[in-house]
């Protein structure tokens, strides 16, 4: 077994594990950490791919801010009755069978590319990323900075609104 | 200068602006709408002087690619067809707007949807890739349906639901033909221009069927018998301001279609179906005509009008002169503007009254002068008198149909004595004879409304006397299309 | 198992992960742990963008700036995700979501 | 002063527009004496026009165009630009008809002065007269039958506002909307004719017509086709035989308005069509011959109707409609001058007997002659100027009605005898009934003394062009005819081998003749209704009551009218009621139909061929359908989430199972 397939064994299997124990653990503090290590794990992942720079958003974005956003309300809401609930709700067995039709179904596409092999080793893309995004991408870019701000504006509002209508229940 | 997208997205991003206020800056909401009507009027009204009046071809062009992979284009233009029908929609929007403005319940949504509406009629006509053509088209659909089944009348959602399923299952018919188009063309195109210059590679039985597929679409929108019968209900119903817009634009958007992509892209499949087209010309003039004699709302009266106004334009289209085509087409601009100006007054009446029933007046006239002055002034337009709008374009298109159709011109005409009697039955009734003491109180037209029907009036004896400011600008594409068929 | 990491190796990862996603979204009573999946999910979606990028295409970046799309609207879509999750407990005392059925027309 | 024919029609009509839109409305405004003004102008300058014609100073005729719109046109299978032309074409015809239309409005504008002096609507009253003159005399300049036909339709238009200008009353309306209808029904045959030479000929201007006729380019089929569409409009608009009735219903309006309409502004212009395209008549024998009989059935018809009636202004509605079948006769046998000469003249003496009629209802205030009587002490401007008409009318000499009437009698009879006989007979009751008109109002002692004691002769405003009338009524035959002066100006020269043949006739021994017999008829009316009673005339009419009631009836052709009337009623709730009842259930609702009885033949196909799992699935569908508010709506997101994700896989194993 080379590095590299050891390399994608090992943060494969770390991101899979991690990311069951999000979906089937009771306390949901737990999961909030665990879905932090998936989400590096997938972060190590794009470094095997030769993606550095999302790598280096992956961790930034996701691990230091989402997971921990995440975590933050968690804690904000949670509360000790919490451990004693089911957390699961009674179509989980649908849920997996769904899961399992939806698996035979990408299993077929998967199965054609099981010969397509790297031609080449991962290079750091940082820089072309970066003159793609600038000049090629330049007006998604833009948009995405406003749809990032009409969210934040979004998320401003949903928190205050409640002061401007007394009348609904604290 | 993009000025054709201009025009055509102005009311778009005002409808977005509208959109983003809120809902009790009504004011606002209305200047900003009338604003963007008026500003895509003053663009489209920017088209006139640098229009080159000589050329058949398409001006003013604009051609971006928008999915490449299936080779479907942004491309807009305008030639001396939809020249004429481009500034009529931003013309006739700017003054619905004005007439809305007595509009009192959700007023944001309501100019929402106008402005969403304005986009999607002058898409239509000035779109040259039929992906571009079906989007515009159905984009006139939904805010339609909208504005009829918020702000109708009794029976508004009954109504909006007939006429979106009825031109939604045309529109159907019209994708798959559209759909036929690119496949047999080589290469796969949508670009109207191109697939002008196929039909040659086109057997007739193909043609024909294609030219069934659009037909169904545009005849709904027309129109044709007896396809109308959403028609009526839908006048009955809308409010005022829809009704015009209704009247005004969106049946053009059939004949238009008949004539670019009918005519244009499938001259076998015409051929094969003008002996059907004549009759049913001459069935929606003269049945159009008997059947609004037999209304008494009228607003209704004034719809079955249009059923036989419309016939005029499909006799102009079945003559297949250029001659017929540009009745046709004047026709159509000048059918908007006094059946738009019907409209108006019709919704005038109303709103005084709450009632539409003609023998519910009597005497008007000396109680709402003016009124009844610009009334009688619309139906003559309306039935052809010399001197206003009307005559001229009416009589082109039987000009232009009479070499061919002796006999059915000559019933056709007969439509000519029909409309005269309903009109002149409709201003007896309401204008004429001892007044009726209920309407003793009844104010005569006010500031608005006079601004919303008196540039109508003065467009219609204008172009009445002087028919050349109309005419000018299409005869060289008219000149051109007769010659497509004699080829 | 061949001895080479195959597109199929990174595929089945996002397939798996993908789906481990949609499971908890479609499981998860809190609607804090729906949320979690979600960003699962997209992660798979990130997996596979990044993977077709290197593997088919080595020279381009597209994928990966693609994927750094996804990453900024997952990032917008948490935040107003959560701050609605607040609105929603605030006003119900809650997070399970089937307590919430304002939904219900 | 050639050269500015066209402010003819403009002139009045922008004193109209003027007056609709400046000043107040009510009785006592002074813009009428604007549109005084402008008719003063244009009979001025048609008078001027007219004496450097007939001193021969300008040539005749004279033709100016400009440019109107341009409209592409089809011919030889190559399309072009066509300009339409609008311009002037003065001919002698013209140049006559320019004085008659001026000299007639004008004094029935100030006629109107005080008849109509005090109605709320005064200054709109002189708004529509200053219109429906012009609408006339843009009839009567332009060069270009397309224009004619619009100057036609205001005619009419403006007819129908005049007609109907007391529209407070029921009578008017009718009045007015029949005149409208019945007219435009034979427009509809001008209009027919306007495509005919469009598309024969390629061109409106009647020059150009005329140019492509005379090279006999135009095949007789098509002459006669034409010809027939013209003299319909022209039928409607001159009130002929069969659609005659309009225009004894026209009198509703104001009597100047009458006057008008009968004498120079409406009636004439049918006769001035038919003469202004009388080459396309020419060119088709047909033709002349349906118009000459059109024209005697309508003088001997509308002559026998005016027999009974009591209604002053409907006798003279009546002799009106029978005099233009004078005419109309006159220019089917060929006698184009005669007929223009006798419109002519009858315009006078129309105008002023009309007039002379208004003055006497002005004063008492009643329509029927049966409440008249005695009147000729009492108003004896009148009574003259009335006497002058009506000897006029009756054709004796020396008076214009002569001249005119003489021509068309010595045409018709060169023509055929038996038309000769019928138009004579009409001749003589034309001087039976307008002798029975002057006995009734002013002779005999009066029958109805309050109205009687009430009447008073008309103020200086009104008897002033009564008596400019009747001056002209006298001496105008006489001045036309000195020196064949109106021969000369109009004139239509036959082309070569189309002059129809005439018989020569004794015209000295036919005028004595002729008015031997009228003199006759003028005794006889004497006899029945010159005396104090009527016991000869009652008996008469207790004897032949048939004969009365069908002349009183009209013959029955307002039933013809109401029954086509009532027919196009009919068929409208016919077609409506399909409408509602047959297409819209077919079309629209049937569409629905048509797509559920699909939906049950295919679910019937899957009952029956498709295996069970296939059938499960309608059961499925079904459940869904029928539990579909209770399942979904229950407000659970995850639920609605699950139907996706249970779709998406469907879908997903589906396409890439394939």
């Amino acid at each position: 077994m080379t590095l590299a397939s050891f390399a994608f064994y090992s943060m494969a299997g770390l991101a899979l594990i991690s990311a069951l124990l999000v979906v089937t653990l009771r306390n949901t503090v737990h999961s909030a950490l665990f879905l932090g290590l998936s989400l590096a794990a997938v972060a190590g992942l794009y470094a095997a791919l030769g993606a550095d720079f999302l790598f280096a958003g992956q961790i930034l974005v996701y691990v230091g801010g989402i997971a921990v956003l995440i975590m933050f309300v968690v804690m904000l809401l949670g509360r000790a009755s919490d451990l004693h609930l089911r957390q699961v709700n009674n179509q989980w067995l649908a849920g997996l069978l769904v899961c399992a039709v939806s698996l035979t179904g990408l299993w077929r596409i998967i199965k054609v590319f099981s010969n397509v092999l790297a031609k080449a080793a991962p290079v750091p893309t940082t820089r072309p990323l970066g003159i793609f995004m600038m000049r090629d991408y330049a007006l998604p870019f833009e948009i995405i900075s406003l749809v990032l701000t009409a969210a934040l504006l979004g998320a401003v509002f949903f928190s205050c609104a409640e002061r401007d209508n007394p009348g609904a229940p604290q | 200068m993009y000025l054709l997208s201009l025009i055509t997205f102005t009311p778009l991003i005002a409808a977005m602006i509208v959109l983003c206020l809120p809902k009790e800056k009504e004011k606002v909401i209305q200047i900003v709408s009338l604003a963007a009507g008026a500003v895509s009027f003053a663009f489209s009204l920017l088209l006139l002087p640098a229009f080159d009046k000589h050329t058949p071809a398409m001006q003013f062009i604009e051609r971006f690619p928008w999915i490449p992979s299936l080779d479907v284009n942004y491309i807009m233009g305008i030639d001396g067809l939809s020249l004429p029908l481009v500034i009529l929609t931003t013309f006739m929007t700017l003054l619905a707007l004005i007439g809305s403005l007595g509009i009192k319940e959700r007023i944001k949504e309501y100019f929402f949807w106008f402005l969403v509406l304005e986009t999607g009629m002058l898409g239509v006509f000035e779109a040259l890739d039929l992906v571009l053509f079906y989007f515009f088209w159905e984009l006139t659909l939904v805010p339609m349906y909208f504005l009829i089944g918020i702000w109708g009348g009794p029976k508004k959602e009954f109504a909006a639901i007939k006429f979106f399923l009825y031109t939604l299952s045309g529109s159907v018919f019209m994708l798959l033909a559209i759909l036929a188009l690119y496949f047999n063309s080589t290469p796969n195109t949508f670009d109207m221009m191109a697939l002008m210059n196929a039909h040659s590679l086109w057997s007739p039985r193909f043609q024909i069927l294609v030219f069934l597929g659009f037909y169904l679409a545009f005849a709904i929108k027309v129109p044709a018998f007896p396809f109308h019968t959403w028609l009526p209900l839908a006048h009955v119903e809308a409010p005022t301001a829809v009704s015009v817009i209704l009247a005004a634009v969106l049946l053009k958007m059939g004949v238009y279609g008949l004539l670019r992509i009918s005519y244009g892209m499938l001259p076998a499949g015409f051929e094969w179906f003008l002996p059907m087209l004549i009759v049913i010309a001459v069935v929606n003039i003269v049945y159009g005509a008997l059947c609004a004699m037999a209304q008494t709302d009228m607003k209704k009266m004034v719809a079955y009008s249009s059923v036989n106004h419309m016939g005029y334009c499909l006799l102009g289209v079945a003559g297949v002169s250029a001659t017929g085509f540009s009745g046709a087409v004047l026709q159509m601009v000048n059918h908007g503007i006094i059946t738009g100006s019907l409209f108006l007054l019709v919704g005038v009446i109303y709103d005084r009254a709450h009632t539409r029933d003609i023998s519910a007046f009597g005497g008007l006239a000396a109680r709402v002068p003016v009124y009844a002055a610009l009334m009688s002034l619309a139906c003559f337009a309306s039935l052809g008198l010399p001197g206003l709008a009307g005559f001229i374009s009416e009589f082109l298109c039987f000009l232009g149909a009479f070499p061919r159709w002796k006999v059915y011109t000559a019933i056709g005409v007969l439509g000519i004595l029909t409309t005269a009697a309903f009109f002149l039955r409709m201003i007896e009734k309401v204008f004429l004879g001892p007044m009726n003491n209920k309407w003793t109180g009844m104010s005569d037209m006010n500031a608005r409304e006079l601004a919303s029907v008196v540039p109508l009036t003065v467009v219609t004896v204008a172009l009445g006397f002087w028919p050349r400011w109309a005419l000018d600008f299409m005869n060289a594409t008219m000149i051109h299309m007769a010659g497509l068929f004699n080829k | 198992m061949s001895a080479q990491i195959s597109l199929a190796h990174y595929l089945t990862l996002g397939a798996l992960l993908f789906l481990i996603g949609m499971f908890g979204a479609l499981t998860r009573r809190n609607i804090i742990g729906i949320l979690m999946s979600i960003e699962l999910m997209f992660n798979a979606a990130n997996i596979n963008l990044a993977a077709f990028n290197h593997f088919l295409h080595p020279q381009g970046v597209a994928g990966q700036a693609v994927a750094l799309f996804i990453i900024a609207v997952a990032a917008a879509e948490v935040v107003v995700g959560l701050a609605l999750v607040l609105a929603i407990h605030r006003n119900t005392e809650t997070v399970y979501v089937e307590e919430f059925s304002i939904l219900k027309g | 002063m050639l050269e500015h024919v066209y402010l003819i029609p403009l002139i009045p009509l922008a004193a109209s527009l003027l007056i609709i839109f400046l000043g107040s409305e009510g009785g006592h405004s002074r813009m009428p004496l604007l549109s005084i003004l402008a008719m003063a102008w244009c009979l001025a300058q048609a008078l001027g026009i007219f004496w450097q014609a007939a001193c021969g100073h300008v040539h005749l005729p004279y033709q100016a165009s400009w440019d109107w719109f341009s409209f592409p046109v089809d011919a030889g299978g190559k399309a072009f630009s066509y300009s339409m032309p609008i311009g002037v074409l003065i001919d002698g015809a013209a140049a006559v008809m320019l004085v008659v239309v001026t000299l007639v409005s004008s004094l029935v504008q100030i006629y109107s002065l005080s008849y109509m002096h005090g109605d709320p609507r005064f200054k709109r009253y002189y708004a529509f007269l200053s219109f429906f003159t012009a609408s006339m005399l843009g009839l009567v300049v332009s060069n270009n039958l397309l224009v004619t036909f619009a100057c036609w339709e205001l005619v009419g238009v403006s007819s129908y506002l005049l007609i109907g200008f007391w529209f407070e009353k029921p009578g008017p309306v009718y009045a007015s909307k029949k005149a409208f209808i019945t007219t435009k029904l034979g427009d509809c045959g001008l209009y027919l004719a306007l495509l005919f030479i469009f598309t024969k000929v390629g061109s409106f201007q009647i020059t150009q017509i005329q140019d492509f006729v005379s090279r006999g380019y135009l095949a007789p089929m098509a002459a006669t086709l034409i010809a027939l569409g013209l003299l319909a409009g022209a039928v409607g608009k001159s009130a002929q035989w069969p659609l005659f009735i309009w225009l004894p219903d026209a009198m509703e309006g104001p009597t100047p308005v009458s006057a008008l309409i009968h004498a120079a502004t409406m009636v004439a212009a049918g006769i001035y069509l038919v003469a202004k395209c009388y080459f396309i008549y020419v060119a088709s024998p047909l033709a002349m011959e349906t118009v000459a009989w059109v024209g005697l059935i309508t003088a001997l018809l509308a002559a026998t109707m005016a027999m009974v009636a009591y209604d002053i202004k409907r006798v003279l509605a009546f002799s009106t409609v029978s005099q233009l079948g004078f005419m109309m006769c006159a220019l089917g046998v060929g006698g184009y001058t005669a007929g223009l000469f006798h419109l002519t003249t009858h315009a006078f003496f129309k105008a002023l007997l009309f007039l002379g009629a208004g003055s006497v209802i002005h004063a008492v205030h009643s329509n029927d002659m049966r409440h008249m009587g005695g009147l000729s002490k009492k108003m004896p401007i009148t009574f003259v100027t009335m006497f002058i008409g009506t000897y006029a009318i009756a054709g004796l000499w020396p008076s214009a009605g002569f001249y005119s009437k003489e021509l068309i009698l010595e045409k018709v009879y060169g023509h055929s005898p038996l038309m000769f006989a019928i138009l004579l007979f009409a001749a003589l009751l034309t001087a039976f009934y307008m002798f029975r008109l002057i006995f009734l109002t002013f002779l005999g002692s009066p029958r109805d003394t309050v109205k009687h004691h009430h009447a008073d002769e008309s103020p200086a405003v009104m008897t002033g062009p009564l008596l400019l009338l009747a001056f002209l009524s006298i001496v105008s035959g006489y001045l036309l005819e000195r020196n064949h002066l109106f021969a000369h100006l109009v004139d239509y020269t036959f082309p070569e081998g189309m002059k129809p043949e005439g018989a020569h006739v004794n015209a000295l021994f036919l005028n004595y003749g002729v008015s031997a017999l009228v003199l006759g008829s003028i005794g006889l009316s004497w006899k029945l209704y010159g005396g104090q009673d009527f016991k000869l005339a009652e008996s008469l009419k207790q004897k032949l009551s048939w004969l009365f009631n069908a002349l009183e009836d009209r013959y029955g052709f307002d039933e013809i009218f109401l029954g086509l009337v009532s027919f196009s009623d009919k068929s409208a709730r016919l077609a409506f009621w399909f409408d509602t009842a047959v297409v819209d259930q077919i079309f629209v609702d049937g569409w629905g139909l048509l797509t559920k009885i699909i939906a049950e033949i295919s679910n019937l196909f899957d009952a029956m061929f498709i295996d069970r799992t296939v059938d499960g699935f309608g059961d499925l569908s079904v459940d869904v359908g029928s539990g579909l508010r209770s399942l979904i709506s229950r407000g659970q997101v995850q639920e609605y989430l699950m139907y996706i994700a249970i779709a998406v896989s469907l879908f997903a194993t589906l396409i890439l199972s394939r």
